[in-house]
């Protein structure tokens, strides 16, 4: 299967097999990273993850011309998606800058007063 | 396989998806934030490549110049900002990692299961030997679309279906307005309060925190 | 090209002609901009001498010394390669080629003449702002990791001044682009064929504006005097250079004038009309494609002089602004591109739209003589064709 | 750890940055030779300058306690090395003060041509290179380009273009070669265009008013406080010079010669202004702005000094006079003399025992003074600020080092 995958000219499931690799990684660096910059880092990824997804669905060119999938609204919601992550990533970092801010430190693992 | 036609898109196709994958992994294995950033950046870029890959180049160039040339630059600058040691390094325990490949493995297993069970999704017969490069318009539907013109929708014989298709426009506005709002309390959460620092010894130390009275 | 190699392969090999057509088109952009480096600092010192009451290099290669930028890459490449032992050595290594790659893919969508362009893209105007704007990287990369602070703090400058200009340089870009209708760089370049009074620049008041205030953030966003604070060597030494040597060192100079380059073309080709002369001698002589395809290349020859002249001409005059005025500071730097560049861009891009709207015949008739162009139908005229809109 | 509880006395900053401590020098571009400034910084922020000096130590003073007064003229043109002539002349008239000796009309002549010439010298260089540190290369080849001149001038007179060793204990070495008078005439024609050139790339450029107006503001009572003097003591508004306010072994040199001494009113107004660029809006008396516009200004004065000069050496005639003996006894007693040097006032203090090697030699320097108000002026500045403020107080390193 790995072979044809290769040697095929390339379709939606190319494009989902590094969307999930992409999305992989991003979820496993939101679970393990300590640094809340790092946490970041992995929400970015998965987001791209999804992101390629919502492409290769719309893509016309993948299905070999033909229409169907989710057409255009792949592109609009991969833009959205692409607009949302800067807005959330500036957020994130405003909350990263506090949380040194307040703990001289971005170990998330310092943020703990809230635990009984 | 007799179509063994690595034809040039598929050529590209797997060098930028080799990079984004190996550098997404490099990611998620350093352990130095600022080159987390650096491996996020390429594995991003080859990204924004698949995406011109895939005829989508307005999307494309917008990844190139939001997620890469924006949000990192803005990652990079949380970094230097909060890096007290000029290389900082956060050790993850080895338990931890062990779980997370684990759960990482499976989700992996499950995503990869789904992207290759479809038929669907599989790789069409024929691309055609020499796709043609893509020199479609991308963005002025992709505007339309934003309007509720959907150009891909033509084919539709059904009328309301197609205008049903009503744009993202009241969407977009909200969304816009609503991400205005949150910049505006980023920019309010980063600033910080400080006591100016006690003259400690022979040290003056009053911080005066203008710059200078000067224009 | 590609296409005709590839007739010569089995069609599993196809990509094999692809990757080399692509590799020969890319050395030959490396060689024009390379060359062009190489030229631009010698002309920068020839200028920056000539200004300053000296001669400037004078002996290498003869006369002028116009082999002076060949004798200091000589130089500059036997040098020793030092890397700061606080250094981060990999991204130490790699950043400059970062920031010289990102000036160099943004001619991967230039035109540089009707037709000639490595990679027509119909997002070409939006491609190129943001491939531009990735130098940034290679730059604060640099800073942080060459251990040093005065490396740090260019970087920091670096990263607030071109995240800021980025907002003000696309609103000046999207004039140009809302007056054609198109992204595409050759379409915008084609609409403005004829004599100058077709360029941009003098279609309208507000699109006359747009051009300086274009300027001003495109000098701000590839670093030079008034606006070269992440180097600022009186205040930062080398800012983020400091650690530099060598190789990697005259890696960033090239990067700095490659960008120099870029913009400068794409001023040209938003608002001076492209590879259009002043008079359309082309069109004169008969060097059209109407008359062959050995006229056509002949006047897209001709183009792409009037292009590379135009280039030039928008790097003298970052020179001579180089070597007149002193260096704002970091906050007049900010302040001028929020208190001034971003209010005059968005009032010149609702300007530009009132015109339009006021004035619509003129912009009417140049989309009708330049929109779908070729024989397969666009998107856009499907639209059209079924009445959609 | 613990979330602080919101005090109104808390000061709001942009954001939180380390603190940094950043080494501005031994080796740095601007800070005008090797002068080290430690930096505390937060962002771009000053918090702290603290100059560290002695990089250039050279013990002169100690040596000026083994050689003759003569033997150490050669020393104080390494102090100043800006303005050579004029550290010649302060140490040259502080031992003639001790001997009691004058000399003649004719050498002190040349000494007021040598003194002026080396003022506009050396303010050609603090204006050339204040340019530089703002980021403005040319007008700093320009001022070189008059400076150059200056020194063929020198070297004419003397064989040397840095280190002169010309005005001496007892007069100068020689008198002026034929021709001298004319070329320096000449110089003076030439010149006077350039100033006019120099307030259009600096003066007058905006970008440079928006750099140096208001920024490291010096207010009269300070630079009192710290022991300001010349264009800096002036710049804040403080009317003193020493040419005309000195000690008369000093003034004297000057009391028939035209000039005005250039400091502005309290409001920021100059005599004559009316003959020179107007003073910006956002310029603040005691700024850097005015410390350059002052400097600017005081080379108009020498050239018309220069110019009564020139005509006044015309009608003398008769012998230059000879120095003193290269080993001449010292009385007992001490003597010191502050002279108006380009930098500020320079004092020279000797002390003899009879001998004719002195016991003490001493010189007092402007630029030190100058160095120590650095902290004051440059705290909670920008780090671009730094060297604007360094370079309008036109430090040279080799007089406070000495």
């Amino acid at each position: 299967m790995t072979i044809d995958l290769l040697t095929q000219p390339v379709g939606v499931s190319h494009y989902l097999v590094v969307g999930a690799v992409l999305f992989v990684s991003g979820a496993v660096a939101m679970a393990t990273k300590r640094n809340a910059i790092g946490v970041l880092m992995g929400i970015e990824l998965v987001l791209n993850g999804a992101n390629l997804n919502f492409v290769a669905f719309g893509s016309s060119y993948l299905r070999g011309g033909s229409q169907g999938g989710v057409g255009l609204d792949g592109q609009l919601i991969a833009m959205f998606v692409i607009v949302l992550a800067a807005a959330e990533a500036a957020v994130a970092l405003a909350i990263a800058l506090n949380f040194y801010n307040n703990h001289a430190t971005v170990d998330v693992d310092q943020g703990d007063e809230l635990k009984g | 396989m007799e179509t063994a036609a690595i034809n040039w898109h598929s050529f590209f196709f797997l060098l930028f998806a080799l990079v984004a994958c190996t550098f997404a992994v490099a990611m998620l294995l350093s352990s130095n934030i600022v080159r987390m950033a650096f491996y996020l950046v390429i594995s991003l870029g080859a990204v924004s490549g698949l995406f011109f890959l895939a005829g989508a180049d307005f999307v494309g160039a917008l990844q190139l110049m939001i997620y890469v040339g924006g949000t990192v630059v803005v990652l990079i600058f949380g970094v230097m900002l909060t890096a007290r040691a000029p290389f900082l390094r956060m050790r993850t325990g080895v338990a931890q990692w062990a779980l997370a490949a684990i759960v990482g493995g499976c989700l992996l297993a499950v995503l990869l299961q789904a992207a290759l069970s479809v038929d669907e999704w599989a790789p069409p017969s024929m691309v055609g030997e020499n796709p043609p490069v893509s020199n479609t318009y991308t963005a002025a539907p992709l505007g339309l679309g934003v309007l509720g013109v959907r150009v891909d929708q033509l084919d539709e014989e059904d009328a309301t279906l197609r205008n049903g298709m009503s744009g993202y426009l009241l969407p977009f506005e909200i969304v816009s307005i609503h991400l205005l709002v949150v910049l505006i309390g980023a920019a309010y959460l980063a600033r910080t309060k400080r006591r100016p620092k006690e003259p400690t010894g022979d040290r003056q130390e009053t911080v005066e925190p203008m710059i200078s009275s000067g224009k | 090209m590609a296409e005709y190699l590839a007739s010569y392969f089995d069609s599993q090999w196809h990509w094999v002609a692809y990757a080399l057509v692509g590799l020969v088109q890319a050395g030959l952009l490396l060689a024009l901009i390379l060359t062009g480096a190489a030229v631009f600092i010698w002309m920068e010192r020839k200028i920056a001498g000539r200004i300053q009451d000296r001669l400037g290099p004078s002996r290498v290669g003869g006369r002028f010394g116009w082999l002076q930028s060949l004798a200091d890459g000589i130089k500059l490449i036997a040098k020793e390669d030092i890397v700061p032992a606080a250094a981060d050595g990999l991204l130490f290594r790699i950043a400059p080629y970062i920031s010289f790659m990102a000036a160099f893919s943004v001619f991967l969508a230039i035109p540089l003449a009707d037709g000639w362009v490595a990679l027509r893209m119909n997002v070409a105007v939006f491609f190129i702002l943001a491939v531009a704007g990735l130098e940034v990287l290679g730059v604060v990369l640099a800073g942080y990791a060459s251990g040093s602070k005065w490396s740090l703090f260019g970087a920091m400058r670096e990263a607030a001044q071109v995240v800021s200009y980025e907002v003000p340089l696309g609103l000046c870009v999207v004039v140009p682009v809302m007056v054609v209708g198109s992204m595409d760089l050759v379409e915008i370049g084609r609409a403005q064929s004829g004599w100058f009074w077709q360029w941009l620049i003098f279609h309208d008041p507000f699109t006359f504006i747009t051009f300086w205030v274009f300027f001003t953030c495109a000098l701000a966003s590839v670093n030079r005097l008034p606006f070269d604070m992440p180097e600022a060597e009186s205040e930062l030494v080398a800012g983020f250079m400091t650690e530099y040597s060598g190789f990697r060192w005259s890696v960033f100079f090239m990067a700095e004038y490659t960008s120099m380059f870029a913009v400068s073309c794409l001023a040209a080709i938003l608002f001076f009309g492209g590879w259009n002369g002043p008079i359309p001698l082309a069109t004169m002589i008969g060097l059209t494609p109407d008359n062959g395809a050995l006229t056509e290349w002949l006047g897209n020859l001709l183009g792409m002089m009037n292009l590379i002249a135009k280039g030039f001409f928008g790097v003298t005059v970052m020179i001579w602004t180089r070597w007149s005025l002193p260096r704002l500071r970091i906050d007049q730097v900010l302040t001028t591109c929020l208190k001034y560049c971003i209010p005059l861009a968005a009032a010149m891009f609702l300007g530009a739209m009132l015109w339009l709207y006021a004035f619509p015949g003129g912009v009417v008739s140049r989309f009708v003589q330049t929109s779908p162009v070729g024989g397969t139908p666009t998107p856009v005229a499907v639209v059209d064709g079924k009445g959609g809109v | 750890m613990v979330l602080q509880p919101v005090d109104p006395a808390l000061v709001e900053f942009d954001v939180l940055t380390d603190e940094m401590l950043v080494n501005m020098g031994p080796q740095h571009p601007s800070t005008h030779g090797v002068l080290r400034l430690v930096l505390r910084t937060d962002g771009e922020i000053v918090s702290e300058v603290r100059p560290h000096v002695g990089y250039l130590h050279r013990c002169a003073e100690k040596i000026g306690e083994n050689v003759s007064p003569r033997q150490w003229i050669p020393y104080t043109d390494r102090m100043d090395y800006l303005a050579g002539m004029n550290m010649n002349l302060g140490w040259a008239l502080t031992v003639e003060k001790l001997l009691g000796q004058d000399v003649s009309e004719k050498a002190s002549t040349i000494r007021v041509l040598m003194a002026e010439l080396g003022r506009i010298a050396s303010h050609l260089v603090a204006a050339g290179t204040y340019g530089l540190d703002l980021g403005s290369f040319t007008p700093f080849m320009y001022c070189f380009r008059e400076r150059e001149k200056i020194l063929d001038l020198y070297e004419w007179v003397c064989g040397a273009r840095l280190t002169y060793s010309y005005i001496t204990v007892g007069g100068v070495m020689a008198d002026l070669p034929p021709g001298w008078l004319e070329k320096c005439e000449q110089f003076l024609d030439e010149f006077e265009p350039v100033i006019a050139e120099l307030h259009a790339v600096l003066t007058n450029n905006a970008i440079f008013i928006r750099r140096c107006a208001g920024i490291g503001v010096l207010t009269a009572a300070m630079a009192l406080d710290y022991g300001c003097t010349g264009p800096v003591l002036r710049a804040s508004a403080v009317d003193w010079d020493l040419r005309r306010d000195g000690e008369s072994r000093y003034t004297d040199l000057y009391k028939d010669y035209q000039y005005d001494v250039i400091a502005p009113t309290a409001e920021g107004r100059y005599p004559h202004g009316e003959n020179y660029p107007p003073v910006p809006a956002e310029a603040v008396v005691g700024d850097s702005w005015h410390r350059f516009f002052v400097r600017m200004l005081e080379v108009v004065q020498s050239m018309r000094i220069l110019r009564q000069a020139i005509a006044r050496y015309r009608l003398l005639s008769g012998p230059v006079g000879e120095p003193v003996k290269l080993l001449q006894k010292l009385p007992v007693g001490e003597a010191y003399l502050e002279t108006e040097a380009p930098k500020g006032q320079m004092g020279f203090m000797v002390i003899g025992n009879g001998t004719a090697i002195p016991w003490r030699a001493r010189a007092r320097s402007s630029c030190y003074c100058h160095l120590s108000v650095l902290p004051e002026l440059c705290r909670g500045s920008m780090v671009a600020d730094v060297p604007a403020v360094v370079g309008s107080l036109d430090i040279v390193l080799g007089e406070v080092d000495r």
